[in-house]
C-alpha cells in the first residue's frame, strides 16, 4: 500500500523541471510561437536523447517501456512550461495506440522512429462536428486487399502539419470504429495548417481521399482506450498549467504595491490563490491514480480518466482565469506570459472531450 | 410603473431604426477588432460619427447651447437601443461622449464647455483618457505623474498606461498630481491636455489578443495652459470619481450584453452535437437560460436606473453593481460560447473555419480585460461594500 | 415610459415594512413557530383590516381590485419579516385563481370571505411525486351531476390545516387539468399536518376520497397561470427574505470584531456582502417587472415569471448560506435569526417548482 | 506506486469486516442525530467504543506503553473504512481519541500520558474541547478565560462557547490565558479541566437544527492541579495549533464525503421525476458526477496523505485543505440532496413521510455549521495562502 511518487518517477518530474526551465523557458516558447510550424526541432532531439520520446515505447522497439504513471511526470512539467510541440500526441498518444494495435512489422517502422525521435505522429479523431463523440465520426475506412483506404475530413488534428504519420478513426462498412495509420505524405493525403488561437500548439485539417492505411488492432476498444490515454495525458499538462498560473500570480502579489502594501496581502487575492489550491492539491492525487490505473488496467481506469480530464480541465479554466485577475492589468498583455496558460487552458479544455463529455461518460460508465 | 413608450416615442424610434437601415456604414467599420490605428479605419470613423450626429442621433440629453438637443434620456435610450438593434460600430468619440463631456457639464467652466462639447459631438476631436500609471492601478490615486505650476502653465512628466485611443487622440482628459505633499488624494488635479503638444510620445502596448489598442503614454516636460484645469486645483479626485462612475456604466451597459447574448443563442442553435442543436442539450439549455436571466435582470436593472435618471434620483448602491455585473456577465457569455463550439473555440478570429465570423475568441478575451479595466472586480466588491453598504474601510 | 414604484406603490411597502416590524418581529414569528398550526389569526385579524388581503381581490368582492405589481411590495416585506401564515398561498394564490376562474356565486362566497378576512384558502398541485409537473399530477376529477368528486393525494398543500377551501389541480376522464374548489370540512376531505423544516411555514397533505367539488374555468390555461402567479409570489418573497439576510450579515460585522477590527473591514466579508448586492439589485428589477407583466397579461409574463423564481429563488439560497458563514458560529445557533431565512430559503427553492425546473420552462418558452 | 494491500492485509481488512458484522449495536447509536444528552445513549456508547477497544480496533497506532498496538496507519485506515462500509456509529470518546490523544503523545508528561491515554481509549474518561469564547471565535488567540496560579494550582475563570459534548465529558482540554501582560498568542497555557470540578457550569447552546449538542461553559474559580498544565506556562498556542490541525483533518474526512455520496446517489435513483429516476436527468447527473469527481479526488488525496505519513513526511499544503475542501463538499452534498427532494425537502426529520430516514434535512444544517467550526473557511484560505504560499500576513 504506497501511494505516492517512486524515487525514480520524482527524480523524472526534478530532472524534467531541470530541463525545460533551462531549455523551453518562456522565452523559447515565443520564439516558437511565432514560427509557421510550431514545432522545435532541437528541443525534440534533445528530448530523444533524454528518453522522453520512447517513455512508453516497448524496451524491443527501442523505448523505456515505462507507463503512464511516469509519462505523468513529464507531461505535467510540459503543461508547466506550455511546452510547444506535438510531445503528448506523438510520443504518447500515438505511440500508445501503436503499442497495443500495431503490428510487428508497422510498430518496428513507427515505434521505433518515435522513440529514436526519428518520426513524429499524430492522432485525428474530430471532425467537422468538433467533437470526439463517436456518433459524429464519418470517415470511411475501405478495404482494398491487404490494406484500407480512407476517405474524409479530419479537424483540429494536433500538428499533423509536421507528422510523420497519422491514427486515423474511421468506420468500417460494418459502421464499427477502427484506428487506421496513415503516412503523412502517402497520395490521398492533403494537410492544411489551421491558425490557432494557442499558439503553443498547432491544430490542422486532414483531408483524405482514398488515402492508403493499415488497420490497427482492437477496433472499438482501441478506440476506446485512446480517450482515455488523452484524457490522462490532457489532465497531465493542465494539472502542470494550473500550478504554474498559481505561481506566477503568487509572486506577483508578493511584489507588486498598491495601497502602500503588497497585493498579495488582501484577502480577495489569497482567498483566490487558496481556493485554486483547494482544486488543485486532490485533483493532483485523481490524476495519479487515473495514469496509475491506465498502466494497472484497473477495472475503473476509463471513468477515472474521464473524471481527471474533466476536473483538471476545469480547474485549468477556472484557475487561469483568475490568475489573470489577480495580475491586474498586466495580465492581460501580450508581453506578459500569463496569456500563455490562459490560452493553453481553453485548449486544453475542448481537447479530447469538453469537462461536460467526461461527465456524462463517467456517468454511464458509472451506471448512474 | 408603464413600460409603454408614447406615441411620440414610438413614431420617433420608427425614424431612427429607419435612419439606421438607410446610413449602416457597409464597410471597414463593423468588426469591433479591426486596428483602430490605421488611419482609413479613423477617417471613416468620424465620419461615422458625425453624420450620426448631423442625423441628430448623438448625445441628445445634452444642452443645447453646446450642441446637444436637451432630449430626456428616454430618447438617448431608443437611440442606444437601435444602434445595439442595427449592429452598429461604436462610436470613435465614446470617450469624449460617455465620460469627459457629462464630467464637463457638471464640473467644467463655461469656456471649457463651449471650447470642448461641440467637437465632442462632431467627432471633430477624439479624447482619450489618462487615469492608470504603471504604478497606480487599483490604487488609482497614488498616481505620480507631476504638473508643476510654471507661470501661466503647468509643466508635466510621468507616465500613464491602458490609455485606449492615445495613438489617434487629439485630447487627453487627465488626472495629474499637483501637490506632491498632500494627502493622496487631496493632490490631484483634473486636466485637458493636448496630444499633439510636444513631449509627448504614445507607445502601443500590445494586448493578450495580439491587437494594440492600449497604449502606454510618456510626458517630458509636456506644457498646458492652465485654463485647461477642470475645477479647483488638487481638487481632481473628485471629478475623477464622478467620470468614473460614467466610465462603469459605459462598460457595463446592458444592451451590449443583451446582443451578445443574442449571438450566443444564434450560435448555439447553429451548432450541432450528437446531430441534435445545441440548444436541445439539456446541460446547455440550463447554462444558456441562466445567462438570459442573467441579462434579463440587467435589461430591467439598466431601465429602472433611466427611470430613476428621468425622476432625478440620486443613483444608490444599484448603481455601483453596473461594472461589476455587466463586465463578469459578458465575459461568461464569451466563455459560454467557446465552450459550445467545441473544438473550433481552438481557431484564431482569422482562420477560414472559425465560426461566427470570429467573434467569440476575440471576446472571450477582451471581456476578460474589460474585468479588469476601469477598476477590477475586487474594486468594484470593495466600493460597493463600503459606499454601499457602509462596511468599514480596511485600508 | 416609467420603470419604478409608483408613489402608492411606495407608501404601500413602507407602511408594510412598518406595520409588520411592530407587530411581527421575530419573537413574534418565534412564537407562532411553537404553535400547532402556525397561522397568528390576530396578525390576519390586522392584515384584513388594512385591505391586504383584499388587496388583488376586484372591488365588486370587496376588494381593492389591485395588481402583482402592488402585492409585490406586500410579499418582499412578508419574505424580509418572514411573515408567518397563509397569506401569500390564500390571500395571493387562492384570490387570484378565483379571480379568473370562480363563478359568480362561488366568489361571492370565498373571494368574499377572503377579502374580508373571514376565510383562508390554499391551493394543492404537488402530490406524491414532489414535482408541480403535469404529468406528475394523478389525482381525478369525476362528473357528478352538476359537480364533480375530486380522489387523489395532495401533498406539501401550505396550510390546508387552517384552510376553508382548497383549489385543488386535477385531471378530467380526457386527461386534462383543471381546477376544483373544495370545501376543506366537507366528506372525503382528510387533512394531516406534516412536520415543517420551515416554521414559519406549515404544509399538510390532504386525501382526497369522492370529496365534492366545484369546477373553475379555464382549465389547463388557469393552471399556468396559477404557476406563474406562484412563481412571482414566491420570487418577491424571497427577495424581501435575501435583503433581510443581507442585512443582518451587513449589521452583524460592523459588531462583532475580530483580531482587533469589525470582521465587516475583512474584504472577504465585504465581497460576500457585494455578491449578494449584485445578484439582488437586477433581481429587483425583474421581479417588478414579472409582476408587472402579470398586470398587464404581457406575452412574456408566464416566461418572465419562470426566470424572477428561479433567479431569485438561487439568490436567496446562496444569499442566506453566506449570510450563515458571515455570522460564524452565532449563526448556526437557535437563538440567532439567522436560521429563519435560512431555512424559509429552502422552502421556497422548492416551493412551486425548482430553479433548474423553471429555467427549463424559459427555454420551453422561449423555443430554443 | 502500490495501491495493493498485502495478502496480511486483506486478511486484517476481512476480520475487521468481519467483527463489525456480528458487532453492530442494533439500536440506540446509529443516528447521528440522538439526542446525545441522555444518559442511555452516553452508556451505550461508551460500551460500544469499549468494545471496539477490547477488539483492537481502537487508535491502532498508538504506542504500546499507553493501551495502543503501535500499528502501521495502514491498519487504523482499513478500520476506518471498514466503519464507515458498516456505517458504525461515530464513538463518543473521538475528541480524546483524534485531538487530544496525538497532541499529549507529543507534548505530554510521561506522567500526563500514564495517566490520560489508556481511559481515552477505552471511553472511561470522555474529553471536550475549550477553544472558543463568545469573544473569540476566528481570532482564537484573543481568549480571554484567566488562569492565574495560586500556590500549586491554578484558579480559573472565564468563559467558554461551541464546546461539544461538554453536557457528559469529564474532562476538557483547554486553552486559557495565564499571562494577560505578554502578546496575545504568548500569554496562553493548555491544560486539562475536570468537568466535574465545583465551579463548573455547563449550558447547553440550541442549534439551527433545534438539536442540543454545543454547550457554554463557565468557569467560576475552578480549581486546576498544576500537573494538568501541558507543555511550558505561556506555550500553549504552539500545542493549541497541532491539535487544530488534528481537528481540521477530523471534520474533512474523505471516507465520511464518501459514504454521503453513495446515501446521495442512491436517493437520487429512488426519487422519480417525470416517471425516470432522477440519475437519467441529464442535468442532475452532472451535477451528481462534478461531486462524486470531488469526493474521488479527496479519496485520493487522503490516501497520498496517509503515504506521506508512512514515509515520515511532513504534512505539507496539502494537508491544510482538508478542513475546507471537506466540510464544504459535504454541504454541497447535502444541498444536492436537498434539492433533489423536491419539496420533501420541506419536511423536517422526524415526519413520517421524510426520504431517507431524515438523514438530510439535518446534516444539511449540521454540514454547514461544520463548514463554520474548527475555523471558518475564510480563517482555511487565510491558513492556505499565508503559510501554504507565504503570502504576505494583512492583520
Amino acid at each position: 500500500m504506497d501511494f505516492g511518487l517512486s524515487e525514480e518517477q520524482q527524480q523524472l518530474k526534478e530532472s524534467a523541471r531541470a530541463f525545460l526551465s533551462g531549455e523551453c523557458p518562456t522565452t523559447f516558447v515565443r520564439k516558437i510561437m511565432a514560427t509557421d510550424d510550431g514545432y522545435p526541432r532541437e528541443l525534440y532531439a534533445q528530448i530523444a536523447k533524454l528518453g522522453w520520446s520512447g517513455l512508453v515505447v516497448p524496451e524491443k522497439f527501442g523505448g523505456a517501456g515505462l507507463g503512464m504513471l511516469d509519462m505523468a511526470m513529464i507531461l505535467e512539467e510540459g503543461g508547466y512550461a506550455a511546452m510547444p510541440g506535438p510531445f503528448l500526441f506523438s510520443s504518447v498518444l500515438a505511440a500508445s495506440v501503436l503499442k497495443l494495435g500495431g503490428s510487428e512489422q508497422l510498430n518496428s517502422k513507427w515505434l521505433t522512429a518515435l522513440a529514436e525521435g526519428k518520426a513524429i505522429g499524430t492522432v485525428a479523431v474530430v471532425e467537422r462536428a468538433g467533437s470526439i463523440d463517436p456518433v459524429d465520426i464519418a470517415a470511411v475506412a475501405t478495404k482494398d486487399g491487404a490494406g484500407w483506404r480512407l476517405n474524409g475530413t479530419k479537424m483540429f488534428v494536433p500538428y499533423a502539419n509536421v507528422a510523420d504519420f497519422i491514427v486515423v478513426a474511421a468506420k468500417s462498412d460494418a459502421g464499427e470504429i477502427f484506428l487506421f495509420v496513415v503516412d503523412a505524405k502517402a497520395p490521398g493525403v492533403t494537410i492544411r495548417l489551421l491558425k490557432n488561437l494557442d499558439l503553443t500548439r498547432r491544430v490542422s485539417s486532414v483531408e483524405l481521399k482514398g488515402a492508403p492505411a493499415e488497420r490497427l488492432g482492437g477496433g472499438t476498444d482501441l478506440f476506446a482506450k485512446l480517450i482515455d490515454v488523452a484524457a490522462v495525458a490532457v489532465a497531465a499538462d493542465s494539472l502542470g498549467g494550473t500550478e504554474r498560473a498559481l505561481e506566477m500570480a503568487v509572486e506577483y502579489s508578493k511584489v507588486r504595491e498598491q495601497f502602500g502594501k503588497p497585493i498579495g496581502s488582501f484577502q480577495a487575492l489569497k482567498h483566490a490563490a487558496a481556493e485554486i489550491v483547494a482544486d488543485l492539491e486532490p485533483a493532483r492525487a485523481m490524476l495519479w491514480y487515473a495514469a496509475y490505473a491506465q498502466d494497472t488496467g484497473a477495472a475503473d481506469a476509463s471513468r477515472t480518466a474521464a473524471m481527471a480530464k474533466a476536473r483538471l480541465c476545469d480547474i485549468y479554466s477556472r484557475g487561469t482565469d483568475r490568475a489573470v485577475l489577480m495580475h491586474g492589468g498586466i495580465g492581460f498583455t501580450w508581453e506578459h506570459d500569463m496569456h500563455l496558460w490562459f490560452k493553453r487552458a481553453r485548449f486544453n479544455e475542448s481537447c479530447f472531450g469538453s469537462p461536460a463529455y467526461h461527465r456524462e461518460r463517467v456517468a454511464i460508465l458509472g451506471a448512474y | 410603473m408603464d413600460l409603454q413608450f408614447t406615441s411620440e416615442e414610438e413614431a420617433f424610434r420608427l425614424k431612427v431604426r429607419g435612419w439606421f437601415a438607410e446610413n449602416m456604414p457597409t464597410s471597414g467599420l463593423s468588426a469591433d477588432s479591426e486596428g483602430r490605428d490605421d488611419k482609413t479605419w479613423l477617417a471613416r470613423a468620424k465620419v461615422w460619427q458625425r453624420r450620426l450626429y448631423d442625423a441628430g442621433y448623438v448625445a441628445l440629453a445634452w444642452p443645447k447651447e453646446y450642441g446637444g438637443q436637451a432630449l430626456d434620456p428616454v430618447r438617448q435610450s431608443i437611440v442606444n437601443d437601435e444602434m445595439v438593434r442595427a449592429k452598429a460600430p461604436y462610436l470613435v468619440g465614446g470617450l469624449g461622449l460617455m465620460m469627459l463631456g457629462p464630467t464637463l457639464i457638471s464640473w467644467g467652466s463655461e469656456e471649457q464647455k463651449q471650447r470642448y462639447l461641440p467637437k465632442i459631438l462632431t467627432a471633430e476631436e477624439i479624447w482619450c483618457q489618462g487615469y492608470s500609471e504603471p504604478g497606480a492601478g487599483s490604487d488609482l490615486a497614488s498616481l505620480k505623474t507631476r504638473a508643476e505650476i510654471v507661470g501661466d502653465e503647468f509643466v508635466v512628466n510621468g507616465q500613464k498606461v491602458w490609455t485606449s485611443g492615445a495613438q489617434y487622440a487629439d485630447m487627453m482628459f487627465c488626472l495629474v498630481r499637483t501637490d506632491p505633499e498632500a494627502p493622496k488624494h487631496r493632490g490631484i488635479s483634473y486636466m485637458l491636455i493636448d496630444m499633439h503638444a510636444p513631449g509627448i510620445t504614445v507607445r502601443p502596448l500590445v494586448q493578450m489578443t495580439g491587437d494594440r489598442g492600449f497604449n502606454e503614454v510618456f510626458f517630458d516636460n509636456v506644457h498646458v495652459p492652465r485654463k485647461n484645469l477642470v475645477a479647483k486645483l488638487n481638487e481632481g479626485w473628485i471629478v475623477a470619481n464622478a467620470t468614473l462612475f460614467h466610465e462603469r456604466n459605459m462598460l457595463g451597459s446592458a444592451s451590449g450584453s443583451e446582443q451578445r447574448f443574442n449571438r450566443l443563442l444564434a450560435l448555439a442553435k447553429s451548432i450541432k452535437r450528437g446531430g441534435r442543436p445545441l440548444t436541445e442539450d439539456p446541460v446547455f439549455r440550463q447554462r444558456l437560460v441562466e445567462l438570459e436571466i442573467r441579462v434579463e435582470a440587467m435589461r430591467y436593472h439598466a431601465i429602472r436606473q433611466l427611470t430613476d435618471q428621468i425622476r432625478g434620483k440620486n443613483p444608490g448602491v444599484e448603481a455601483m453593481i453596473n461594472k461589476l455585473v455587466g463586465t463578469e456577465l459578458n465575459h461568461d457569455l464569451a466563455s459560454a460560447a467557446m465552450e459550445a463550439m467545441g473544438d473550433y473555440s481552438m481557431l484564431s478570429r482569422d482562420d477560414e473555419a472559425v465560426l461566427d465570423h470570429g467573434y467569440w475568441p476575440y471576446e472571450w478575451m477582451f471581456s476578460l480585460g474589460l474585468v479588469i479595466g476601469g477598476g477590477t472586480s475586487h474594486i468594484q466588491k470593495n466600493i460597493i461594500a463600503e459606499r454601499g453598504l457602509k462596511m468599514p474601510k480596511s485600508r
